[in-house]
């Protein structure tokens, strides 16, 4: 049927549906995978990138940098010719300097930036410390920047290279000042991007389109296209109906059963952890053995099983095994409902009425929460606990997360970084109870204390056997228990190539190209 | 040569108890510019034999007869085409309730429109448009509306009943039928309408050389320039003759009580004196007495009553009964 | 009755046998009848008849497909969903909400509506027409947005949502009822019994009551298929029961993600709503049909 | 000595539209005085929408007057005192087949007035029906029968059985004859008259027919758009000749005779 | 005319007004604060405490209702509580967007159902009438999101005719202007206009399709039924006698009067349309008033939740509105009737 060949619109652009709307177009403001998703790699570069297949950092906004004063000062010399975004909203008269960095950085760090306080908080870099590590971000010259920090941290490139660490323009954010309308920032956004912004309509669609002066090599494509398809199975028919080029979070097994041949599904390992996080500040939660004894009742082999269909692996531990701070001790929480019930009356608790919150979207960690809590729900039914399972819209769904209404919440994580403790610190540490990231408000002393003297070193085996310490700890007094790690699906059209899926989260754009299909088969 | 001619016509439908006579051989001459009351009780069987003569009739119900013929042409041999054909042309009716036969949402001018032959109106559209609305006022005319103007915009409910049945004849005579079948055109309306109406149809019928069956009830509503009349009960005829000669000397005993049963034909009668009528009531469809149907109520019955009296002919006048208040022996 | 009949040697049905005997005539109706009564059984009883609990899940049979499918097993006899639940055993506690429920509600609305509707159909008060027109035109919003207002108000959840739907189905009762018994009081047979010095409980109970039994059977029809379609539309969208539950909607649309994998998770929620409606639709409609015919005889 | 039924200065407005407060009224009857003695039959004519209808309604007691006030036997009637009006007003409706509930057995309806007027047990009520009905020329199997199952005239039977069973003084007919059939209406009439006699009731007859008002009426009244024009004995308004109106309403039809030989006839034995 | 005219705009200026008065109502019925449900401002905000001086947030409820009178009337419907653009400007679109979708579903609902009803009530009780009726039957009982499904796994998924969702493939750049696609399409300044709009129409034909059978089913049977009942009626048997076609008796007379009793009923029709408007909307992500209510409501966005109440409320009382005049001017019957009951 796709005999003629495509009006030009439809065969130079590119239609992604993703799950959700973004929360802003600002990824500094935001751990929301939607929303990194949707800008932090098209609308924005970053100082340094991370490339997965070398293993090393590479050079992006920043052609070069090098490490000075013992690893507490990083100078970064810029790139010169990048070009911002020129939108009928903002038209740049300069190109990128040291101001810009200054003025993204500040941005997060330092209080007393006019723009601090317009979009909120800045979870990421709470959650990973990194406004604390930075003492103060200098300006040498137009071109080179220094990074000073209070101490060395072994993760600080990691952290620099992840999505949230973006350049803004300065120029924009000025101009915005005295229009007096500081907040447009962040919804009319400006960057260096291989994309730039044009519409978005809330529930429908986001329009990017290229970038003409990209400063390295841009996308093949003039439009890109975010659909906005919160349901699963709808995103699997637009794409096998043609209305999506790419979806994310496919339903893996049914793509398989509908068996077309211009479709193609691409699985990736992914550092993910889905968990279920209990509310430790809320009775009967505060109790280790309560915790202990509701993960004994959970059958996460069937778990596997059903929502994942088996492409997943069981969870022993926070961290995934690819991890070289892997702790492998063998199953944790075996399935033992007799167990679990035991436990249950040892804490004084023999029947149990509790909410389970589940997450009405689908993650790489997780295809679907609601369908995960219906099983569990069988299952705790089966010691006594009757359970209830609560979900929102996605948004208010984190909002009211955040505000700690839960009981036990189902949701998780994907790493941001090839570090470690990207799976600690943004997860359990008791700043990131503040945050809002640690689901279980679980604040431990002594956990804090192994992470951070963890940071603190940059000797690996120390690392590895601090990371052990803290997963042990953490297996005790079991705040959440760990479920799955899942490969990383993507389905998309055999016409598009040139996206990029890095392992830490996030998908790229920038070298997207579409063929037509019968170019391909020759 | 008689305009319409009936002779022995049975109509028969399925009812769950069995087939059921509701006209049962009825005989009907017509000639030419005359009129002709058919009257009875209800149930008898008038509006039947009104619907046969133009052919509406359940098509599921049993029509037979001797003869059915119009004009010479055998109506039963006909197909339904050719049959609604000669209907609509040579024939019209007016019924009792006259709103009830209007269409309630055209006006009174497109309706009389709609029944003016379409070969009469010639020329271009805008003079057969002038031409079809002073036709219209023609008619309405006619049928002694004076106030045409606002009568043609109305609709049927906004018009009395007199009125609205002196449009449903202006309908009726707009393709100068030749026979206009009148049933019950005036039984609930009141006295002097009543009378409106009738002198209307008498008139018309000299003027328009049109042969009238009138249907009624009792008696007393017919015509007075009614030519001939025939009784008929529960789908029997019962006498039928010259209108003069039927009332002033009745020869079936059905004849006789439904004059004197008329308050009109009793003027001797004393105040508050109780009226002559026949006992019991009339048998419904599903109880029909065998024989003369008239039977169970009839003073003069007697056991030969439950056989069907055959039809004497005295001059003009034929009656059925056993035992006729005409002395007949020659 | 022991007297003999003289005239008439049939029996003496009421108006409203004439109506059931003309309604028993059509096999049609018949059938809807019995289906429909056979399904309120079911429903019933369905504690009793359901083979495993709702929310048991066999991993050892996840997604088995209905046993006349040659993979499929007798033991579950239509099948298991994608979590290993007999989809028998949901279908038929799911009918308690789909159809047990909405029956509840009408019982409830109509009760209320009903008695609202008569009291204001004889109630001399609301003669102006201006107003009765009013009520009208605000009765024609549709009852399934007034139950997304309450739900909007009041939040999803069972008792929130049954509350929403017979909330919204009363002002439909108390319109045919007003109307019906209005009409009715201006009859001259109502009259006449006024002129006996009936009461006005006598009124409406003997009087008017059998003579618009009809017309509010008919609308206890009518609205039952909507309660259904609403509860169902609204579980649905998920605004409605919620998804444990096996509502027919909402497992409906949980079994969207698996069309494929298990398509008699889809169909088999669908057709058993489909049939119950029509069989609701048809049982309506053959009685406004039969009365019609007693009207005309 | 008081008269049977006094009525004073009786009149009717209608609003012209419910529900416009400020629409104009219209008069359905203006105020008008008569009075009925006890065994005489009354009847009002006039030409449609005169008002005959209402006036009717009003003393039967389904209409309230707007003005002025009906008197019975010297007591002042109250429109609303259901067992007063009962006991001694009672209303025969146009419509036989509307007039009766579809829904209940003949018996049933006969009983309703007993049941809400009288201390009658449920014997006395069943003998006090069936004796009502055969007064009226019907079998007591008609108890339970259905009124689709009668035919109109045994319909208006019941109709008049439901009239006379609290054994009234007066009974108020609208156009109770209209629909029947020549020997059916014949039979009422007799059935009328026949009560009248049994029973001294008085009637007030709403009628068209100039033939039945000059057999059985006592009195006429003549409404003319709303207003009385005439009202005396039924001898005296036939020659009145001043007003050309009442000529036009009694006379005209009675012109149309037919020349009928009565001798003949004579034979029927009534 | 007048009178009637005056009679029904009056009527359906009160029932406006009763509705205001109810949405208003939902302000304080609606869980959190009324005057953030109605402005869409939080308590937290800094103009707060300025819009609730605007709103006379302490004064009477009087003087609030009049003042939320006013910018109902002036369009400021607040803003929406998740995204806080201008709920009025917003509405408008869905509001144009759904209309597009009724208005085609209507359209294909009366052109199909009431031929196919006249055709049913001429071979009434033969083997074509017992078919169409069954059909008709059976497309009424049949759930709509079901219905929805099954034709996009025929038609969208086996045969590939039609897309899913949405209004118009995003990559033609056709911006909402009005909110009703085809609109919007021919307004754009697109170079591939043409093409577009057979992508819109493409997107649009499923939905209207799935929108129209209910109501078009439902008028087949009123139709049916309507006529039937006409073709008993004695001016139809008198018009036959006078030896009028059957043709000419069924389109002169017969059908006029049923339509006329049909449009009696078109209240249940508006409300089976909007309420499954409603459901298709949400499941072919079309952005209607349907799609927003329905989100709305799971994003406990007070604001939008009554601005779409508020314009259903509103349609429906239109549509009666538009549906009773016409039927008052065309068939003067029915203002007679109207008239002459109390
Ligand atoms: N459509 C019908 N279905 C069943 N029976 C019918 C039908 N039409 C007429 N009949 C029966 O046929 C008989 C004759 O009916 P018809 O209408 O001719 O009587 P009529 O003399 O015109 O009475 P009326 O004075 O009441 O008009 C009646 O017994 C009637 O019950
Ligand atoms: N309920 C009512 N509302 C308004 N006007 C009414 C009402 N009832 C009667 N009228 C008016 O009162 C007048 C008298 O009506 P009524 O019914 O008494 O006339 P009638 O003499 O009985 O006429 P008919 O001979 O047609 O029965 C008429 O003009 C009528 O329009
Ligand atoms: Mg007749
Ligand atoms: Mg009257």
């Amino acid at each position: 049927q796709s005999e003629e060949p495509e009006p030009a619109p439809l065969a130079d652009g590119i239609i992604y549906c993703s799950e959700g709307n973004p929360d802003t177009f600002n990824p500094q403001l935001i751990t929301s995978g939607t929303t990194v998703d949707a800008t932090a790699a098209q609308l924005y570069d970053r100082l340094i990138d991370y490339d997965a297949k070398q293993q090393k950092f590479v050079p992006a906004l920043a052609k070069r940098w090098e490490t000075l004063d013992n690893g507490t000062r990083y100078r970064f010399y810029l790139r010169e010719g990048v070009q911002f975004h020129k939108t009928d909203y903002f038209e740049p008269t300069r190109e990128l300097t040291a101001e810009d960095v200054q003025f993204s950085f500040n941005r997060w760090l330092d209080e007393t930036s006019l723009y601090h306080h317009v979009g909120g908080s800045y979870p990421f870099f709470s959650a990973t410390g990194l406004d604390q590590l930075i003492n103060k971000v200098v300006k040498i010259d137009e071109m080179t920047v220094d990074i000073v920090l209070n101490n060395a941290d072994s993760s600080f490139l990691a952290n620099l290279a992840t999505d949230f660490a973006i350049v803004l323009s300065a120029e924009y954010a000025q101009k915005l000042l005295v229009a007096e309308r500081p907040e447009q920032i962040d919804s009319l956004p400006i960057g260096t991007g291989p994309y730039r912004f044009e519409s978005y309509r809330k529930d429908i669609l986001i329009r990017y389109s290229r970038h003409p002066d990209y400063w390295r090599e841009g996308p093949g494509i003039k439009h890109l296209v975010y659909s906005i398809t919160p349901n699963a199975n709808k995103r699997m028919l637009k794409l096998v109906t043609g209305e999506c080029d790419i979806i994310p979070y496919p339903l893996v097994s049914e793509l398989k059963a509908l068996n077309r041949e211009q479709l193609m599904v691409t699985n990736e390992v992914s550092p993910n952890v889905s968990f279920w996080a209990f509310n430790t500040q809320k009775e009967p939660f505060d109790d280790p053995l309560v915790r202990q004894a509701l993960s004994h009742a959970i059958n996460r082999e069937a778990i596997i099983q059903t929502i994942y269909y088996g492409n997943a692996e069981l969870a022993q531990s926070i961290l995934p095994p690819t991890s070289w701070a892997y702790d492998d001790r063998g199953i944790q929480y075996q399935y033992d409902p007799e167990k679990a019930r035991r436990l249950l009356q040892e804490a004084d608790h023999s029947s149990l009425d509790i909410t389970i919150w589940a997450m009405p979207v689908q993650r790489v960690y997780n295809p679907n929460a609601r369908r995960m809590a219906e099983l569990m729900q069988s299952d705790l039914a089966q010691i006594g606990v009757s359970a209830r399972i609560v979900s929102y819209e996605w948004n208010t769904f984190r909002r009211r997360l955040s505000r700690g209404e839960h009981d036990t919440v189902l949701i998780g994580w994907y790493a941001d970084n090839a570090d470690p403790d990207n799976f600690f610190r943004p997860l359990l540490s008791c700043a990131a109870v503040a945050t809002g990231g640690n689901r279980a408000n679980w604040c431990h002393t002594g956990f804090d204390q192994l992470l951070y003297s963890a940071i603190a070193t940059t000797n690996p085996e120390e690392r590895k056997a601090l990371y052990r310490s803290a997963q042990h700890l953490l297996n005790q007094q079991q705040p959440l228990l760990p479920i799955a790690h899942s490969k990383r699906f993507q389905a998309q059209q055999k016409s598009i190539s040139g996206v990029e899926l890095p392992p830490y989260g996030g998908i790229n754009f920038r070298l997207a190209t579409k063929k037509p299909v019968q170019e391909q088969s020759q | 040569m008689q305009l319409l001619d009936i002779r022995n016509l049975t109509v028969e439908m399925q009812t769950p108890q069995g087939v059921v006579r509701v006209l049962d051989k009825v005989n009907l001459q017509l000639s030419e510019g005359e009129i002709h009351s058919i009257v009875g009780e209800s149930g008898s069987g008038k509006s039947l034999l009104a619907k046969a003569i133009v052919g509406f009739i359940n098509p599921n119900w049993q029509v037979t007869a001797d003869r059915l013929w119009w004009n010479g042409q055998d109506l039963l041999a006909m197909t339904p085409k050719q049959r609604r054909h000669i209907t609509g042309r040579d024939m019209a009716m007016i019924f009792q309730d006259p709103n009830a036969y209007l269409d309630p949402n055209s006006t009174v001018e497109q309706q009389i429109i709609e029944a003016i032959p379409q070969g009469d109106v010639r020329g271009t559209f805008m003079r057969r448009r002038v031409d079809r609305k002073t036709r219209v006022k023609r008619l309405l005319h006619r049928v002694g509306i004076r106030d045409h103007e606002s009568i043609m915009d109305s609709y049927p409910f906004e018009l009395s009943q007199g009125i609205a049945q002196k449009v449903s004849i202006a309908i009726a005579i707009a393709h100068r039928p030749r026979l206009l079948i009148a049933d019950e055109p005036t039984t609930a309306m009141e006295p002097s309408t009543r009378l409106q109406i009738h002198r209307l149809i008498a008139r018309l019928a000299v003027s328009q050389q049109m042969s009238v069956v009138l249907i009624s009830q009792d008696v007393a509503s017919i015509l007075p320039e009614t030519k001939r009349l025939t009784m008929l009960y529960c789908g029997q005829l019962m006498e039928t003759g010259p209108a003069n000669e039927v009332l002033s000397e009745p020869a079936h005993p059905y004849t006789d009580s439904m004059i004197r049963m008329s308050l009109q034909t009793q003027q001797q009668l004393p105040h508050k004196a109780r009226l002559p009528t026949l006992p019991g009531t009339i048998p419904t469809l599903r109880h029909m007495p065998i024989g003369c149907r008239l039977g169970p109520r009839c003073p003069y019955a007697q056991k030969t009553c439950v056989k069907a009296p055959v039809a004497t002919h005295e001059r003009q006048r034929v009656f059925h009964c056993h035992f006729p208040l005409l002395d007949t022996t020659p | 009755m022991p007297q003999i009949n003289l005239y008439h040697h049939d029996e003496t049905p009421s108006p409203l046998q004439l109506v059931w005997k003309s309604y028993r005539a059509r096999f049609l109706s018949m059938a809807a009848l019995y289906v429909l009564l056979a399904m309120i059984l079911v429903v019933i009883l369905s504690p009793l008849l359901a083979p495993f609990n709702t929310s048991a899940q066999f991993s050892d049979a996840i997604a088995l497909p209905p046993s006349w499918v040659e993979s499929g097993n007798m033991k579950y006899l239509f099948g298991t969903d994608d979590l290993g639940r007999d989809m028998l055993s949901r279908l038929l506690i799911g009918g308690l909400y789909s159809l047990g429920l909405p029956i509840l509600m009408v019982a409830v609305s109509s009760l209320i509506g009903m008695s609202i509707g008569a009291l204001a159909g004889i109630d001399r008060t609301i003669k102006y027409q201006s107003l009765s027109r009013l009520f009208d035109t605000l009765l024609s919003i549709p009852s399934f947005l007034m139950a997304l207002i309450i739900i909007a108000i009041l939040g999803t959840g069972f008792n929130n949502v049954a509350f929403a739907i017979t909330l919204s189905l009363i002002p439909q009762f108390i319109f045919v009822t007003r109307n019906a018994v209005h009409e009715e009081w201006h009859k001259d047979y109502v009259t006449a019994s006024r002129l006996n010095g009936c009461s006005k409980a006598y009124l409406l109970y003997r009087v008017i009551l059998p003579n618009v039994t009809p017309t509010l059977v008919m609308q206890l029809t009518v609205s039952l298929s909507v309660a259904i379609m609403d509860i169902a539309a609204l579980s649905f969208l998920g605004l409605g029961i919620q998804a444990p539950t096996p509502e027919w909607g909402s497992m409906l649309a949980r079994s969207l993600d698996e069309v494929y994998l298990s398509p008699w998770s889809m169909v088999l929620p669908g057709v058993t709503l489909f049939i119950t409606i029509m069989a609701i639709n048809i049982v309506g409609d053959s009685l406004r049909r039969a009365l019609k015919e007693r009207v005309n005889s | 000595m008081s008269h049977l039924l006094e009525v004073r200065n009786l009149g009717k407005t209608f609003r012209s539209r419910k529900g416009w407060p400020w629409s104009p009224k219209s008069v359905a009857i203006e105020p008008l005085s008569f009075t009925l003695e006890a065994g005489e039959i009354l009847a009002v004519m006039g030409e449609t929408g005169s008002g005959k209808s209402t006036l009717a309604q009003i003393i039967g007691g389904v209409a309230t007057a707007s003005s002025g006030e009906i008197w019975l036997n010297g007591q002042k009637v109250h429109s609303k005192n259901y067992s007063q009006l009962c006991n001694n007003i009672r209303m025969i409706f146009q419509d036989s087949e509307n007039s009766l509930n579809a829904h209940l057995t003949i018996g049933k309806q006969l009983e309703e007035p007993l049941l809400f007027n009288t201390e009658l047990s449920p014997a006395e009520r069943r003998e006090r029906v069936n004796l009502t009905l055969q007064r009226v020329g019907m079998l007591r199997e008609h108890w339970e029968f259905y009124p689709h199952m009668l035919s109109s005239g045994q319909k208006q039977r019941v109709c008049i059985a439901r009239a006379i069973i609290l054994e009234p003084q007066i009974v108020v007919a609208d156009e109770a004859l209209v629909a029947l059939d020549p020997s059916v209406r014949a039979q009422i009439i007799n059935l009328m008259l026949d009560l009248q006699k049994d029973m001294g009731i008085s009637y007030i007859l709403v009628t068209h027919s100039p033939q039945i008002v000059k057999h059985i009426a006592d009195k006429i009244l003549i409404l003319y758009r709303g207003k009385m024009i005439a009202f005396d004995k039924t001898d005296i308004v036939l020659e009145d000749t001043q007003q050309p109106y009442v000529q036009q309403l009694l006379h005209e039809h009675l012109k149309q005779n037919i020349q009928y030989n009565s001798d003949r006839s004579a034979k029927i034995a009534d | 005319m007048t009178r009637y005219l005056v009679g029904r705009l009056s009527v359906f200026i009160i029932a406006v007004f009763l509705l205001t008065v109810f949405s208003f109502s939902l302000n304080y019925l609606f869980p959190g604060d009324p005057i953030t449900n109605m402005t869409g401002v939080r308590t937290f905000q800094n103009n707060y405490s300025l819009v609730m001086e605007l709103r006379a947030g302490d004064e009477n409820i009087a003087a609030q209702y009049l003042h939320y009178l006013r910018h109902l009337f002036a369009g400021d419907w607040g803003l929406s509580l998740s995204n806080s653009t201008p709920v009025f400007a917003d509405g408008l679109q869905h509001f144009m967007a759904s209309m597009e979708l009724i208005i085609l579903a209507l359209l294909v609902a009366v052109i199909f159902g009431l031929p196919l009803g006249v055709f049913a009530a001429t071979r009434f009780r033969q083997r074509s009438d017992k078919a169409v009726i069954s059909l008709a039957m059976m497309g009424y009982s049949i759930p709509v999101f079901w219905l929805a499904q099954l034709l996009i796994l025929l038609f969208a998924i086996k045969l590939g005719w039609f897309p899913i969702t949405g209004q118009i493939n995003p990559l033609y750049g056709v911006e909402p202007q009005t909110g009703s696609i085809l609109i919007d399409v021919f307004l754009s300044q697109s170079e591939y206009k043409a093409e577009a709009l057979q992508d819109a129409l493409n997107h649009i034909v499923l939905p209207v399709l799935i929108l129209a059978i209910m109501p078009m089913m439902l008028l087949l049977r009123l139709m049916r039924n309507a006529t039937q009942e006409m073709l008993q009626k004695p001016f139809v048997k008198a018009a036959r006698a006078r030896g009028l076609s059957e043709w000419r008796v069924l389109v002169k007379h017969a059908i006029p009067n049923a339509v006329q009793s049909v449009l009696q009923q078109t209240t249940l029709l508006f409300s089976l349309l909007l309420t499954n408007s409603i459901v298709v909307e949400s499941i072919f992500n079309w952005p209607g008033m349907g799609n927003w209510l329905i989100r709305s409501i799971f994003e406990r966005d007070y604001p939008i939740i009554q601005a779409a109440v508020l314009m259903f409320a509103f349609v429906i009382l239109l549509f009666n509105l538009l549906v009773e005049l016409y039927h008052g001017w065309r068939f003067p019957i029915v203002r007679h009737e109207q008239n002459a009951t109390d």
